[in-house]
């Protein structure tokens, strides 16, 4: 691949292969979400607890909050968009792994458990995606659509009947309380725990080692080397066996 | 302190809205003129700088006979306030009387109040500063708190020429109610006490003529379900399983690190060369 | 100045300390307690003053609440035994009679065939409008008729009064029977 | 009122007619509300059901101008069921006398009837006297020609059901209103009759109150606690106002103007023509001489008879209507305007706005600027290029912001103190008033002609300042004995010699004495009875229920002792009680007039038969001067008596083109023409829309749904509005025809925070017989959606 020869970024011992594994629609749309995230957990911050009222004056009292909250609010509904226009194609095999369920998914779930302990651990040959990522789509998925269905009726709440508003705000709570569970792991695994850390550089840059994604993502790396877009790294080593 | 009610029996009010203004008066509020009603009623209802509205219902009885029905609405200050339960900020707050009011200081102007008030009293209220940005605040009657402090009746009371209102203690106010309600029954059949018990019964009760929703009053109002799942519920699981969560991984970055080192315990498949 | 029973005025039976705090500070009226406040009672401090309502009339007492040249809060008089504290929405609102940014403030003239008003002094008034009464009245004025004294101007009319008060009303018509005038009516008859 | 509105907690039956005071007067309604309490009862008569309506017992529903049919029908009911107060109506009124056969009552019209003249020569119906010209009586009512049996044969023909065939009123209702007020005929009962302008503001208003007065007579209900009969006025100080004769045929104290008949010459002309030979009027000339001396001090002399020739002396009507008449014409060149609006609150006003571009110069003294002060503008709808009145309009000084004192309906005369000084460069009336007449003694001063003769000869002394001394102004209405200079304590010690002064008699003796001025008591105890004699100063002699003496029985005894308001004590040999007996104290029952109550009438004796009114001795119906429907009690259409102008100046519509009965009232939050209250933004809020009341049934006929912009037209001219349906109209069904009512507030205009169309722009240019107060409150109309 064309940048074989990028030097090592972490203290990982890669070969120095990367891959493409992140299209340029996924990176933006994950920058913009993950942002735009953050952005609606800080600025709702102080109203959902007392703790953080310090941050009032931080955002431009509850009115700069408040408006900073819709701002982001608008940039959270993005991505999606982002995704499907440039890139069409990740969007939809993203959408088809979703609603692909094998018995490989479930395996993973216990080897994940003991990797994320950082006890012995095999791979569980995985996808693009794995279970775990998939789960994190699907909850935040969900969780995407309680927040931003709920909020619009918090918005605008002249437009909506009013139980319809009150249970907008149980699901906007419940929706978040979710999705920063599933966040604060998603953080986790791809900022803190080791073993992931090359998928946080991927999601920025694109790129992945070739080996971190052959390991992870066995299935669809071996796709790749078919297609010929991934260079058959069992090549390379010929002694060893492919897991 | 002995609990302090707002009885207010609507059989002896003459729609005079003395009442209106007397609570703009003593709390300088705006005026904010609305579009023609169809009837005398001035607004609709309450709103964030008209904390009390009369409102004004023609209503024929079942033997078809004329009623002309007049009641002081304003808040109602419950004794299991929804808009307490849902204030963020804890600006909506009971005082030492048991009424409900809001600490302007601490209102952030998120109208969560606004939406779960059963009886749709609160409103937000829009200000400008001094540089002429907006902001908002819930506003709602206050029962006049500044007034009681200073042993002083709600200026809507106190302006009362028929004594249709009358403030003092729960235990007083309520026998005060059920004589009248006993004086009028023959006259108003339907005739009750609204004290509701849905939101552990208020601080302005009413002697009623009508059922409540010939005063446009739900029949049983209550702190809405959303809010007790929400407040009761969904928020503190939600705290907890961030807490339980944010817990999780910190116990794992925690074994990571005691069951992890330098590699141990990794296999070598797969080719990755995991540290 | 009156001097003002407010004992009458009705205080809520609070029990307790709260009670005697609160008892001594009727109606705001103990500065001292007041100012022990954070935020002042707003007719902290006032002046209070009793009047008779302006509108209907049944004359119920009102008390004015003045501070820093406004009037700050009207109330019923509770002293009074025509309202006994309570008043009509009319009689509350009297506080904006004053306040009222619509109130005249000026002396106004408006010249024949003239689109606007003019600002001009009260001397000026006056002078002008002896001026165009005594013309009117000394051209109008007719002092027999069929040989007895009538003593009258017919081009003069006199309307209104009813606002006025009784020291006024008397001014008025010993004025306006003083300058001959028998066109002299006022609110009774409309 | 004859009583107090603390005193209505005292009845047992209230009848509200022509009236609403729960919205017009509310704090009336805690009085009443408290005579609930008691177990007292509300009647309400009204055409629309009310505020007030709501808080009543019984409700009956009338056309507006049939108060006579239905009040008639009520003098009939209690007649026939005998439910009359007998004693009473033997004793203390004038049933027993006989009437002179001239007397006579024809098709609905009385003896001496001049068509042309449209009047009444009123000697025809004069009571029979004997030699002393005392009248002559039959206690026993029967005579065929007393007044008991004239009334009752007058009164027979309204029989309920030619009454509610008139007024339009449910039967089982008109009966329920007619036996609940005549069970107050019971002694140790009392009724009061409540009213306003509904009862006064119609060719007949001065026959609606006589009505009344008949009523209560018959029921024995007159001088009674939570009796009488009570006037609710319209504004702060129409009383006062009233009393101080700013009207043209009143001087203070209810002296009459002399006018330019030759009888009213001289002085002495004056007071024999006007001065009753019986009853207190008889002390007229103190009355009027005092007064002289008070206007004219050193210039009224006897020698010049007290200054009686500067009085201005007219020869016609000049009440309001022909006042604006004369202006339309341009007969007048000035006008001066206190505090009043008739651009909206004149009968007619589209012509009263007309009239005013004639005047040459007009001064308004006013709060606010009106749309008579703005008569001129473009915003008026006037092309000021045209108009060359020069306007003077004065900023006045509110209420508070001066001092000087106020009558209530209840006549009690109230202060009220100065709460902060006037605002802006405004001033009080008192002081522009003075100026106005210093400015003019100033060019007045060096001349003789006779105009300068007679403002010369007015006396003013009110100090030096521009501001006047209101402690002298006061002092001088209750006047002094000139001879010691000292303050007059009772007009029991005024005289006709000139050696007295006062302002206005009704009320010698507010300011007996240095320092106490009596409108400015503000004891509150109750002196019993609901009196409040220390609480400032009620007129007649601090009296609070007049003719209190009809509330004991001949012999000096209360009716009931629930009713007690003053009773002769035999050992003290004086009356006594809860109130300033309105009687002479030491006269015993037994005495001569000891047993005649009214004190103020000839005779003492209440007047069911009153030969002095220009339209009739006892009330009859007429239709209003514009009506939907036929006189059903006669071929006389209206009121016989009524003066009619002719001309553009007072249009009249049929009922084919305007079917519909129109009616003006009042909003709570506003008062009279709106100037005070649309001004204010608190009251503009609460009522700030001009609409049209009308029932579902006359909705649904014209298409009209509720808040529709309607149109509303009368021979004079139409407005636009919200349509407001409601189900407290209801059309009136008269002998199977059914007739719709429309009602609107008058209060409306294009100035203030609040505005709409002026009501008055409907209204006809006709006047009562007596008083020719305007018919604003039944007129035709017709309406039609706007769009």
């Amino acid at each position: 691949m064309k940048k074989r020869e990028v030097a090592a970024m972490s203290k990982t011992q890669y070969s120095g292969v990367k891959v493409k594994r992140f299209s340029k629609g996924f990176v933006i749309a994950h920058a913009v979400n993950a942002i735009s995230f953050f952005a609606l957990y800080i600025t709702a911050l102080p109203m959902y607890t007392e703790w953080f009222d310090w941050l009032y004056p931080v955002l431009g009292g509850p009115e700069g909050a408040r408006l900073l909250h819709r701002i982001f609010a608008i940039a959270f509904i993005m991505p999606t968009f982002i995704w499907l226009i440039m890139d069409p194609k990740g969007f939809f095999r993203w959408g088809k792994e979703l609603v692909t369920w094998k018995k490989r998914d479930l395996q993973f779930f216990t080897e994940f458990v003991k990797e994320l302990f950082g006890f012995k651990f095999k791979h569980v040959k995985q996808t693009f995606f794995n279970a775990g990522e998939k789960i994190n789509s699907i909850i935040q998925i969900l969780t995407a659509i309680l927040i931003i269905g709920s909020g619009f009726p918090m918005w605008f709440p002249d437009l909506f009947p009013k139980a319809v508003v009150q249970w907008a705000y149980v699901a906007h709570n419940v929706g978040f309380g979710l999705a920063i569970a599933v966040v604060v792991g998603h953080i986790y695994l791809s900022v803190i725990h080791k073993n992931s850390r090359p998928g946080y550089t991927g999601v920025i840059t694109g790129e992945v080692p070739a080996e971190w994604a052959k390991d992870h993502y066995t299935e669809w790396y071996e796709e790749e080397v078919k297609k010929g877009n991934f260079p058959d790294l069992d090549k390379d080593k010929k002694k060893k066996k492919g897991a | 302190m002995a609990e302090y009610i707002k009885y207010v029996d609507v059989t002896k009010c003459d729609g005079c809205r003395a009442c209106m203004v007397a609570c703009k008066n003593w709390n300088d509020l705006p005026a904010e003129p609305e579009e023609f009603q169809g009837s005398v009623q001035s607004h609709a209802k309450v709103t964030a700088n008209t904390w009390n509205v009369l409102s004004f219902i023609e209503h024929e009885d079942s033997k078809g006979n004329l009623d002309y029905l007049f009641r002081h609405s304003s808040c109602f200050h419950c004794s299991e306030a929804a808009c307490v339960k849902v204030c963020p900020e804890n600006a909506m707050h009971y005082t030492d009387f048991g009424t409900v009011n809001v600490d302007s200081d601490k209102c952030v102007g998120c109208g969560y109040c606004v939406q779960n008030c059963p009886f749709d009293v609160v409103q937000l209220a829009t200000y400008k500063d001094k540089n002429g940005k907006e902001y908002k605040k819930a506003q709602k009657c206050t029962m006049c708190v500044d007034r009681l402090e200073e042993g002083m009746q709600p200026a809507c009371v106190t302006t009362c020429h028929t004594d249709a209102m009358e403030f003092g203690t729960k235990e007083e106010m309520l026998k005060k109610a059920e004589k009248r309600l006993s004086e009028i029954k023959d006259k108003y059949p339907n005739a009750m006490i609204y004290n509701p018990e849905g939101v552990g019964g208020t601080h302005t009760i009413y002697v009623l003529a009508e059922k409540p929703s010939v005063y446009g009053l739900p029949e049983k109002p209550k702190v809405p379900t959303s809010a007790v799942v929400w407040k009761d519920y969904a928020q503190p699981i939600g705290k907890m399983m961030l807490g339980a969560t944010s817990m999780a991984l910190v116990g794992a970055f925690v074994s990571n690190k005691l069951f992890n080192k330098e590699g141990k315990g990794h296999e070598e498949e797969g080719g990755g060369s995991h540290e | 100045m009156v001097e003002i029973n407010l004992n009458r005025r009705q205080f809520l039976k609070l029990s307790g300390a709260t009670a005697a705090t609160l008892a001594i500070v009727e109606l705001g009226f103990n500065e001292k307690e007041v100012h022990a406040k954070t935020k002042e009672l707003k007719i902290a401090k006032a002046t209070v003053t009793p009047t008779i309502c302006a509108f209907c009339g049944v004359g119920c007492g009102i008390l004015v609440h003045t501070k820093n040249d406004t009037v700050v809060y009207t109330e019923g008089d509770p002293d009074s035994p025509v309202n006994e504290g309570t008043l009509c929405s009319k009689g509350t609102t009297i506080r904006q009679v004053y306040t009222s940014e619509k109130r005249l403030t000026k002396p106004l003239y408006r010249a024949p065939g003239s689109k606007k008003w003019e600002e001009k002094s009260w001397d000026w008034m006056y002078e002008t409008i002896a001026k165009r009464t005594k013309e009117t009245r000394d051209r109008t004025f007719v002092e027999k008729e069929n040989g007895m004294f009538v003593n009258k101007t017919e081009a003069i009319a006199s309307l209104g009064g009813a606002a006025l008060d009784n020291e006024e009303t008397y001014l008025l018509a010993k004025m306006m029977r003083g300058l001959g005038v028998v066109y002299l009516e006022h609110q009774a008859r409309i | 009122m004859t009583n107090h509105w603390s005193d209505l907690q005292n009845t047992d039956c209230a009848l509200i007619m022509g009236g609403n005071p729960a919205e017009n007067h509310p704090i009336s309604f805690r009085w009443l509300t408290k005579a609930k309490e008691k177990g007292g009862k509300i009647v309400s008569v009204d055409p629309r059901f009310t505020r007030t309506s709501s808080k009543a017992d019984v409700y009956a529903s009338l056309r507006s101008g049939t108060d006579i049919a239905f009040m008639g029908g009520m003098i009939n009911y209690a007649l026939e069921k005998n439910m009359i107060h007998k004693e009473y109506v033997a004793e203390y009124t004038n049933a027993s006398y006989l009437v002179k056969e001239d007397y006579e009552f024809n098709d609905g019209l009385f003896s001496g009837y001049d068509k042309a003249a449209r009047k009444y020569d009123k000697t025809k119906w004069a009571f029979e006297t004997d030699e002393e010209g005392n009248p002559v009586k039959d206690k026993t009512l029967s005579h065929p020609r007393s007044v008991f049996q004239l009334l009752k044969k007058h009164y027979s023909r309204y029989d309920v059901d030619s009454v509610i065939a008139v007024t339009g009123t449910p039967k089982e209702d008109y009966l329920k209103v007619c036996e609940e007020f005549c069970s107050t005929g019971k002694p140790g009962k009392s009724g009061t009759i409540m009213y306003a302008m509904g009862t006064t503001q119609h060719t007949v208003g001065t026959q609606n109150v006589r009505a009344f007065g008949i009523i209560q007579l018959l029921l024995g209900n007159m001088g009674l606690p939570g009796g009488g009969i009570n006037a609710m006025r319209g504004e702060s100080n129409v009383q006062g106002s009233t009393d101080f004769g700013l009207l043209y045929h009143l001087l203070t104290g209810y002296v009459g103007t002399p006018t330019a008949i030759p009888e009213h010459a001289t002085l002495d002309g004056y007071n024999k023509k006007e001065t009753p030979a019986g009853g207190y009027w008889s002390n007229k000339p103190k009355f009027l001489v005092s007064l002289l001396k008070a206007w004219y001090g050193p210039n009224a002399t006897k020698d010049n008879e007290f200054g009686y020739h500067f009085l201005p002396k007219g020869n016609k009507n000049y009440s309001h209507i022909n006042l604006f008449n004369a202006m339309y014409k341009g007969e007048l060149e000035g006008a001066f305007l206190f505090g009043t609006n008739p651009v909206v609150g004149g009968p007619n006003a589209g012509k009263e706005k007309e009239a005013l571009s004639n005047l040459k110069w007009m001064v308004a003294v006013d709060l606010w600027e009106t749309e008579t002060s703005a008569f001129w503008q473009e915003e008026a709808g006037s092309d000021p290029s045209k108009i060359d009145t020069e306007v003077f309009l004065l900023p006045a000084a509110s209420s508070y912001e001066k001092e000087g004192s106020v009558s209530n309906s209840s006549r009690w005369m109230q202060y009220r103190w100065k709460a902060i000084d006037p605002k802006g460069e405004s001033l009080a009336d008192l002081e522009i008033i003075h100026m106005m007449v210093k400015h003019l003694k100033a060019l007045y001063k060096n001349e003789s002609s006779p105009a300068a003769k007679q403002f010369n000869a007015v006396d003013w002394n009110y100090g030096g300042g521009d501001h006047p001394d209101i402690d002298l102004v006061a002092r001088e209405i209750n006047g002094y004995d000139l001879t010691t200079g000292q303050l007059l304590k009772t007009f029991g010690d005024l005289k006709d010699d000139g050696t007295t002064s006062s302002g206005n008699w009704i009320y010698c003796g507010f300011y007996p004495e240095e320092g106490m001025n009596r409108s400015k008591n503000r004891d509150n105890k109750d002196t019993g009875g609901g009196n409040f004699l220390n609480w400032a100063y009620a007129w007649p002699a601090n009296r609070r229920i007049l003719y209190n003496r009809a509330s004991a029985d001949p012999s000096g005894k209360p009716w009931s002792k629930d009713k007690a308001v003053i009773w002769w004590d035999g050992i003290q040999q004086k009356w006594v009680g809860n109130d300033i007996p309105d009687f002479k104290p030491t006269v015993a029952p037994a005495d001569p007039g000891g047993t005649a109550p009214f004190i103020m009438i000839n005779g003492g004796l209440g007047g069911l038969f009153a030969p002095t009114l220009n339209d009739g001795p006892f009330p009859e119906h007429y239709e209003p001067f514009e009506s939907p429907v036929k006189n059903a009690f006669s071929s006389q259409e209206i009121n016989p008596a009524i003066a009619i102008i002719e001309g553009e100046f007072n249009l009249k519509g049929d009922s084919k083109k305007y079917p519909i009965v129109g009616t003006t009232y009042r909003v709570s939050e506003h008062w009279q023409s709106g100037s005070m209250t649309r001004n204010q933004e608190w009251l503009s809020e609460l009522a700030g829309h001009m609409y049209i009341e009308m029932s579902e049934e006359l909705a649904k006929e014209k298409g009209i749904k509720n808040k529709d912009q309607i149109i509303v037209s009368s021979a004079r001219g139409e407005i636009k509005a919200y349509a407001m349906v409601t189900k407290r109209f209801k059309p009136h069904m008269m002998k199977g025809k059914m007739v719709h009512q429309v009602g609107m507030p008058w209060h409306f205009g294009y100035k203030g925070y609040a505005t709409g169309d002026t009501a008055n722009r409907l209204t006809p240019h006709i006047g009562d017989a007596n008083t020719t107060i305007p018919e604003y409150k039944a007129f035709l109309c017709d309406i039609r959606r706007a769009d």
